[in-house]
């Protein structure tokens, strides 16, 4: 019986599909021993810019059908912090690690990658060009293909690191920022981010959420993850990491057919701890089922 | 940033062996067979299967007998998600994750002589201080209030354990009429010596107790609320304005750097 | 007690807040009497072309978490069809009409319009923008804000009735084309159609719908619309109806709150007929809290 | 566009009396006090609560006991929502919506010797049907067949109110060997004289007992499925190609221009 679950994102060699996604998982050690970071092909810690963020006021998360709203706005020690407490400890862990990346501005977002580029404990950088609560930076560059084009090359220019862009589904047409991506040299792509919404409370009369908006997880946005991941894998031949709601190893088998050769799970950790030991585990009999992981089936 | 060593974490179900009214609450008692050490004020992530809601929601652990394995929660049911596990059958399962968060200090750190304060529902996580406190030889003395009589909560089992047991209802329904933190300030007298401080309710009420212990100069701990997504620290949900902000921190997270503060710590709204 | 839900919606007085939505109710007639068309202030009935047109083929409809996706396809007898057939039933009953019109091109949309003009059945025309089900017209106007101001224009040539513009939320900023709408003289939004998704049968590796994509709707992307009226009602002054998701009267409230004059329920019947009775029943209670109807309250 | 008439529409909830295996299916029998009158092929969409799933689930209605209020179905559990209804324990209560849509014809317009052909769970609807042509006099031949005996539906009732029961199953487990379609065709000599096919199964099924009906020169009608969300004709969801499309119409509604078809109406796919 075949029980190998390795698969190829790109230059990394994971162990098996499955990612802890970025905001969900703190810095791989919150849900111990429950959840041990090495259930995970990889893990990526919360998002990350040069100096500390505080984020957002609360409240900062609302909880909506078969999902949730959270405006973190960030919320982070900075990257110095990253490298000095938390990088290597999860570096001593049997998963790939890979830090999503925040900023203000190109600068910030160039500044975290130079300080990593020599850390051996990071695998790959994930530029967070979709994050939807926060003023500048964040999702302002990820509706724009010029700027994460720019955003890029800028990175790029000091890092060797595989860079991973975290595109948002809150665009017209996701291809265009894709395949922007692809041809400014972006590795691999991470799709997709939250979708923008809010939350009233009906007894104030105000927002819920003190940054008014938030971003959308869970199982309710798997659909729209999945459609963009099937347009993305259509459009440009980057490697493509999927999420969005997922819950199941059917839904990660679903997101590798749409074209993902690896899966993200974030929100559904939250409803159940066991979903990610009970993926891995129910993983190995789909993978029986194929002679290699049908990434990318469902354009057939 | 972690608060609990890691072993402490437990994902588990447990059995509903009763399900009580208690005023406008539920009292659930939980069989627990998995081999937990809960802390009074550590609380637990609560799912039971069949809900409408999608997150599980935090409740404190209200009473806990080791021996037996016999964990309590007291519920007020406000929204979808505590309507839904207030109605659990006894026999039913529900699922839990925890225990979570810092209590509140040892019996040793509230010294000789604890004040407990506690308004509303959130009398539930005094009850189980309580009975630790008694147990180490120092029974608190204990206010509890709310709007009237049938939202008092704990208050069979505070009785029990407390040197000293005050109500006080709004409408004056039960014990003494107002709100428990005016009522404490006329019982100053007998609250000399007290050592420290202890309290969960609303925030009015811990602003209340804030300054009471500014006045008696002793330290306060109180147990704080947030709407929470993972319970154990990794989303960061639930933050709570820190009291001093500094280098570029401004929050605290309520289920892992809490839900217990020094009430010097956090800013309450 | 107050029990007057009355409330103006544009020109139109609705008899309660609460419409039937655009594909969700047929012609008014299917549930009865479960739930009688004058359950409603309006009711919108299906996409409405100048010829007939066939739809998609099945399968149409998955279910998701808290919603479903949709390629119906915009199924319709034509505009004749509904005139002679369906329009004198519905005028029978006490609701306001509303024709949901779709084209492939911008005379399409005219030609219906033109159609219904002197229909005296009819009291507003909803033009649908944003339909992710077909091939032309439909969304691909919707993205558009100058597709949308010249179709608007054109449209209001040929007739007087009161121009509802319906809106996708598949666009990067949905105020931009609010605006255009505005400037192009509609008299009112609708907000929103459904979040372009997808979804994949594992066990044969293909997209479950024939047409690949879908229209997702339901609880899941209440937070969404409710995002997108808030955002439309700052940057307009249009009247809204709103819609996505809705299934209670709290929810009625909460979109009024962000500032629709009309709220549409849709995907919610089909997980209970009962809920549109039980809204209108609820929101008495609601409606007795308020001097008025707390329109854009959240905005204060 | 709308087929039954206004007041044929109940949303109601009956309890569930009994849950019993039948094979790998359930047989859950309901206590219906609505004043409903439904026809063989009709169904209902059925909700129970504390699903997962968000829509309904179309299911056939298997027999009917007017004089009672009886109301059987059918389910064999393939996903979450049939597995969900099916597990129903007696005395809960399920949500129903219909009788819905066109049934099978009336047991006049079948005629004096009805032939029923079954597959799998398809044999649901056929048990109703067969018990209302015994009524009317004219019991049916009955063909019905599946992979292995247990997946074999409705066999019990249909045997008592058949003139002839005739089982398939491909392992050869029970009845006579190979696929229900097949083996009509060895039994062809006793079909002389036929009126008229009333069947139920997979499209393969449906397609097999189109020919055989041409064969024979006798009108066929099939029970249809196909995903569904609104279950009475409003959204257009569960499409089923016409045979012959014209005037810019080719689909027809599985719900409520069906789920009974001729055979020569729509595509069998
Ligand atoms: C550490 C902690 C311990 C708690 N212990 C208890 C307890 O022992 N007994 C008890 O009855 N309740 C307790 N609560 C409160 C309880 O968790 C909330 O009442 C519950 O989450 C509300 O969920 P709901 O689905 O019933 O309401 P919802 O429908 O989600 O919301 C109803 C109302 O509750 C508020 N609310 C929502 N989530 C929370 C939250 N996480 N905390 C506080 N308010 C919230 C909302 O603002 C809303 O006004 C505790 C909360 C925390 C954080
Ligand atoms: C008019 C009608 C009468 C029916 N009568 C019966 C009956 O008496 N007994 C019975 O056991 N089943 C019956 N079915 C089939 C039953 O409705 C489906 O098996 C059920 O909807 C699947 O839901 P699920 O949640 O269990 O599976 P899902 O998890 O939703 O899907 C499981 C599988 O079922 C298929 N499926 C999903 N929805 C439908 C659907 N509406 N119709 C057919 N296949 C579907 C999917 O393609 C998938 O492969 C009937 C269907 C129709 C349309
Ligand atoms: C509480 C929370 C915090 C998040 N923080 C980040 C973040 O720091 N960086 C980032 O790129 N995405 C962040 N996200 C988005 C997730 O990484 C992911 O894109 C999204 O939640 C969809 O996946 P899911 O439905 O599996 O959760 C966060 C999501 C949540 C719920
Ligand atoms: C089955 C179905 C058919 C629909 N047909 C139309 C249509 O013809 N025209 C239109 O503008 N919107 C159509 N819609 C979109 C709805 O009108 C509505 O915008 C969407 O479903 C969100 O509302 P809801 O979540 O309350 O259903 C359709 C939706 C569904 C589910
Ligand atoms: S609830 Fe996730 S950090 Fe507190
Ligand atoms: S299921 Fe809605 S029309 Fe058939």
């Amino acid at each position: 019986m075949k029980t190998d679950l390795s698969i190829r994102f790109g230059e990394l060699e994971l162990a098996n599909p499955l990612v802890a996604v970025s905001g969900t998982f703190g810095y791989g050690f919150d849900y111990e021993p429950i959840i041990p970071p090495e259930t995970f092909g990889a893990v990526v810690v919360k998002g990350t810019s040069l100096e500390p963020w505080p984020g957002n006021a609360p409240p900062r998360i609302v909880e909506t059908p078969s999902g949730m709203l959270n405006a973190i706005g960030l919320e982070n020690p900075g990257v110095d912090v990253l490298i000095e407490e938390y990088l290597p400890r999860l570096a001593e862990r049997d998963t790939k690690v890979i830090v999503n990346v925040v900023g203000r501005t190109v600068d910030g977002y160039v500044g975290v990658a130079e300080k990593l580029d020599q850390r051996p404990e990071v695998h790959a950088l994930e530029l967070n060009v979709s994050c939807p609560n926060v003023d500048a930076g964040g999702m302002s560059f990820g509706t724009s293909p010029e700027a994460v084009a720019e955003l890029i090359g800028a990175t790029r220019r000091v890092t060797q690191k595989p860079l991973i862009v975290k595109l948002t589904p809150n665009v017209t047409d996701i291809t265009v920022v894709a395949r922007a991506a692809e041809e400014a040299g972006a590795d691999a792509l991470s799709l997709i981010n939250t979708l923008l919404g809010m939350a009233i409370d009906t007894e104030t009369g105000r927002p819920i959420l003190a940054n008014v908006v938030g971003g959308l997880s869970g199982p309710a946005i798997r659909p729209v993850a999945l459609r963009c991941v099937y347009q993305a894998r259509a459009a440009t031949n980057l490697p493509i990491m999927g999420l969005g709601g997922v819950s199941s190893a059917e839904d990660v088998v679903a997101f590798i057919m749409a074209g993902a050769s690896a899966v993200g799970i974030g929100t559904a950790m939250f409803a159940d701890p066991r979903t990610p030991g009970r993926i891995v585990e129910e993983l190995k009999e789909y993978r029986s089922r194929y002679d290699e992981w049908p990434i990318g089936r469902a354009h057939q | 940033m972690s608060s609990a060593t890691d072993a402490d974490l437990h994902l588990f179900e447990a059995r509903v062996a009763h399900n009580a009214p208690e005023g406008t609450a539920r009292r659930l008692t939980l069989a627990v067979d998995e081999p937990i050490d809960p802390n009074p004020g550590q609380f637990l992530q609560v799912g039971r299967s069949g809900s409408e809601t999608y997150l599980k929601r935090p409740l404190s652990i209200s009473d806990w007998d080791a021996a037996r394995g016999l964990l309590e929660l007291l519920i007020l049911p406000v929204g979808r998600g505590t309507r839904h596990i207030a109605s659990a059958r006894p026999g039913e399962m529900l699922t839990l994750l925890g225990p979570l968060g810092r209590g509140f200090p040892s019996p040793d750190e509230l010294g000789a002589a604890p004040l407990l304060v506690g308004g509303g529902i959130g009398s539930a996580p005094l009850v189980f201080l309580a009975r630790r406190l008694a147990a180490s030889g120092n029974p608190p003395t204990t206010f509890i209030g709310a709007s009237d009589g049938q939202r008092l909560a704990g208050e069979k089992s505070l009785a029990g354990c407390s040197r000293r047991l005050v109500l006080a209802t709004e409408d004056g329904s039960r014990g003494e009429i107002g709100m428990v933190t005016s009522v404490i300030w006329e019982h100053l007298d007998g609250l000399e010596g007290i050592t420290s401080i202890a309290a969960c309710g609303p925030a009015g009420l811990l602003e209340a107790v804030k300054i009471l212990s500014d006045r008696l100069g002793v330290p306060a701990f109180g147990s704080f609320e947030e709407r929470m997504a993972c319970g154990v620290g990794a989303c960061l949900g639930c933050a709570i304005p820190m009291a001093k902000p500094g280098d570029g921190k401004k929050y605290l997270r309520v289920c892992a750097d809490g839900p217990v503060f020094a009430l010097e710590e956090v800013a309450i709204s």
